[in-house]
């Protein structure tokens, strides 16, 4: 393993060669591919492209073997016990889905309650609400502190209350907080709940290890880790996935159909209906080992160092609104301009090519209890660099001057 | 305040912009300019006072809300609206929009194109490079006031 | 629009050669991309990556318009009357699994009827008693003839039973046969149905409009069309599809989400939660608007040569039982050799380098009425050659020597 | 037809062919050749008459079904085992697997790993190539009957 070396890490991403007039911090949303990604995709359809499983012929071994060693990979990556604990999907909102629907036929009962909070991504709200709520299970919501963490004493009161589901995010896509979820897992299991963890901004920041955490559920998208879009992945405990009622019947997922009855398959594949997005496994699995060239330490203090000097930066321009702390941050800001909109913040910065969003980034429940119409979102990459940082405090800077002339 | 108040205000504001702020917004030398333009004008518009802003007005498909108000003039065959937004950008961009369509006839506003207007006016840009599904949303609203 | 050239076309996959000792003959399972596709996806990483719809920088108004030029793309192929038709999902199983969920939730009420074919893929069996059976909506099944095409005559009298949703595939992928989907549509239409078709084989073969067949929902695979793997289309009226319950919930799909509740945004967003499969679905239209170089009729000819030239040969091969009938056929040919197992003839074909598949073809249910253990299935696409076909031939009989030895 | 029985013909079986269809199978110039050995090979295990076939002993994951049938000997610490498949040549590869295994320890069995058995036999790309699947699950399912 090489020393991170920042020029070398951008190297790799043939999109800034072909944008190399904008300014991408919109990291959140979605990561940009290094070649290896593209080029392990471009492989598979050239070389080994096949359906899976369906055994005969060895063009389709082939293929499925591609795909299966993309599951041990996988796995390896977040030390999972057992291959069969990835369940690939269509992405974190899919995972989500599947739990909250899974669960809902077999373990949840009406009366029943769920503890999620105030800080959530639609895609870990409106699942429960949909399929959980409308069927007599309460949604119970951890309030923030006024420095918009959560709130941990609430915390507790509310696991008193003996939710059977506990599912929170690693890390908030809004404000970059990292979540102390090793602590909060703990608590959860010793009230007796099911853990399920939005890990779409968590895996990106850190390593995982899943059997360390002794978290129940684990979720993610394959594009926000420089992977392509299409792809997620939902890791269970064993004993857990086996309680989940499949979301999607059909091919694979069951090992016998009849017209009265069928009977699923085991695991993965009893949740891994019809044709998997079998190059999007391949490619997260290309990013994956990638990326593990690359010391995650070092990537770290990296991202903390641009991190540092954007919140440097950001003393010395007036009237701003931050609503993310530095400190546990995996390298989010999100801040206003007071007195105005952030989608004209957004757009003045879009105008000088620093791409950034400006909205309620999917938490529409945590804006509206702020009385927020949104805020400017900065997300930063490994890929990003110091002159990057400097640009856009001074894209910004320019932004609150139009604005407030 | 009353949509009739709302409406005869806006009528003149979107003469002015039509008349002053379209030439100097085409002027403008480099962007900071034109979006102080942009600003200026969308201030011009009266605001839709919050008391007024029903959900039912509110135009989906935009990052900042939006609200639209309307007022079909049968014996004349004119469409008159109301507009606003949080958003000073887009609030002005909306601005521009509304002094193309407003007064309208029925048959005129149904075949109006915006992106064509917005080309022949050199503000193509504005349309294609952002806030785009926001206005494309509001003209969508407005559309729909067809019959 | 040039005259069909077999060799001009197959010249557009790089898969043949990588993998000249191969004859691939296993289409119905998944097809191979055209070079056009894995350019369409690697460019979009390259120049136009970023997250669709949320608004904000320019960026990701590209990947909007390019992602959204995808669903103007498909519309048109199918001549869908307006865009909003289009729903994204991950594939075939995903989108009749939506249908099946959707209408269940809506339509479907305890003690209504579904009325399904003995010939369908499990994609179209078990989501209908994954959803709908346990919820006391009662499975009919429109037998066979003795020639394994759907009794007509059964179909009619089922109708009057008067199911409220009637669901069958364009063209049956064990056996490809094409089913005359107008008139059942007609039929099933004036029994007062909702009409869904499976097209996962149909789209393939033959060019579609939803407006004249007057189809209610017509569903495929990317990867069966050309198309990347992970990426689907769920064509249905949009009265219907505002009727649809949402199987995902998630961001984007809503358009306000409060702890309370949440509002589905609308068509297509509120059926396409979470951050879509934005390169499949640019890949897929790739995939379409390249096909579209081509004569549709002058291909199906191409095909219907070669399928005349296999079932031409098979007529040497002493001991084989053909289930599939070379009339109305699609391109795909399921047969035995007598008394033995489809698996052990599928291994020697493969030994041959012939890629076929041997079992059930995701259709347990055809076969165990048949009482067969299954088929080998040889299943023919446009890239095929006729020097593939007689390949295929000898290697089929070299098999059936070795097995009757 | 008993258990007992099926075990009883299934020993002489297994050490018939491992003296005498594996060395042979080795020395096999061309794939046909090999293939037929192959299929002999699986008929010389005898079958599990159909109606000892319960769907318990079914095995999942070949396309071709499989059974298997366990006997532990607890006082001389053997596994046992009869299997049986649709598929010929499944059912021969089967056959190959069976009798690496039968008989075996509860702690051999527990470690052994068909890989590298094969590789030792120059029977990998038996493996490799094809059936991968049926065989593995076979194995897997063999493996299962350990304590
Ligand atoms: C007729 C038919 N329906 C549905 C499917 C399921 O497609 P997918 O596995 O891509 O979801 C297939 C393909 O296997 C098919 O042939
Ligand atoms: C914390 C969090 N959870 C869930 C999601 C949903 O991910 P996707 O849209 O890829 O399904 C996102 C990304 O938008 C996220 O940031």
């Amino acid at each position: 393993m090489s020393h991170f070396d920042p020029v070398n890490f951008r190297g790799h991403f043939e999109f800034f060669q072909q944008n190399p007039d904008w300014v991408y911090l919109d990291n959140a949303a979605t990561m940009h591919k290094p070649t290896a990604v593209l080029n392990a995709i471009t492989r598979f359809y050239q070389r080994n492209n096949s359906n899976v499983h369906r055994g005969a012929h060895t063009l389709s071994q082939n293929a499925t073997r591609a795909f299966e060693q993309a599951r041990d990979d996988i796995a390896a990556f977040i030390n999972a016990k057992d291959r069969q604990q990835i369940i690939f999907c269509s992405g974190a909102t899919a995972a989500l889905n599947q739990i909250a629907f899974g669960l809902m036929h077999t373990v949840l009962q009406p009366g029943d309650r769920i503890l999620i909070t105030a800080l959530e991504h639609h895609a870990n709200i409106v699942p429960w609400q949909l399929h959980c709520a409308g069927f007599g299970v309460t949604l119970d919501i951890v309030p923030l502190t006024a420095d918009n963490k959560i709130d941990q004493q609430a915390f507790t009161r509310l696991l008193a209350l003996q939710p059977k589901v506990v599912s929170f995010s690693h890390i908030s896509n809004v404000l970059g907080h990292i979540q102390p979820i090793a602590q909060m897992i703990q608590q959860a299991k010793k009230a007796g709940a099911i853990t399920v963890v939005d890990g779409a901004q968590g895996i990106v920041h850190d390593r995982i290890d899943v059997q360390l955490l002794d978290v129940d559920f684990y979720v993610w998208s394959g594009h926000k880790l420089y992977g392509p879009t299409g792809i997620g992945v939902l890791y269970g405990k064993t004993e857990l996935l086996e309680q989940l009622k499949p979301i999607f019947g059909g091919g694979e997922m069951i090992s016998e159909v009849q017209f009265s009855h069928s009977l699923f398959n085991k695991l993965p594949f009893r949740l891994e209906a019809g044709t998997p997005d079998i190059s999007g496994a391949i490619g997260l699995a290309a990013a994956i080992n990638w990326l593990q060239k690359f010391n995650t330490n070092e990537i770290k203090n990296y991202k903390t160092m641009l991190l540092k000097q954007f919140y440097n930066g950001l003393q010395a321009i007036p009237g701003l609104d931050i609503l993310s702390s530095p400190v546990h941050n995996a390298g989010i800001v999100a801040l206003n301009v007071q007195g105005e909109h952030p989608a004209d913040v957004a757009e003045l910065l879009n105008q000088q090519h620093v791409a950034v969003r400006g909205g309620q980034h999917c938490a529409m429940p945590f804006f509206s209890q702020l009385g927020l119409a949104g805020a400017v979102r900065f997300s930063f990459a490994p890929y990003n660099t110091e002159v990057e940082v400097a640009t856009s405090l001074q894209a910004l800077a320019q932004a609150v001057e139009i604005l407030t002339a | 305040m009353t949509l009739d108040q709302l409406l005869t205000d806006t009528k003149p504001a979107l003469s002015q912009i039509y008349s002053t702020d379209l030439p100097e917004l085409s002027q403008a030398k480099d962007w900071q300019s034109k979006y102080r333009v942009l600003m200026q004008l969308g201030r011009k518009l009266p605001a839709i006072p919050e008391k007024m802003k029903q959900p039912s007005l509110l135009v989906k498909g935009c990052e900042s809300r939006a609200w639209l108000m309307h007022y079909y003039n049968q014996h004349q065959d004119q469409h008159f609206f109301v507009l606003d937004s949080e958003a000073r950008i887009v609030k002005g961009l909306m601005a521009i929009m509304l002094c193309l369509v407003n007064g309208m006839s029925n048959t005129d506003l149904k075949k109006f194109n915006l992106a064509q207007a917005f080309d022949k006016l050199n503000l193509k840009p504005y349309l294609s490079q952002s806030r785009g599904s926001g206005l494309n949303a509001m003209m969508e609203r407005i559309k729909s006031c067809c019959h």
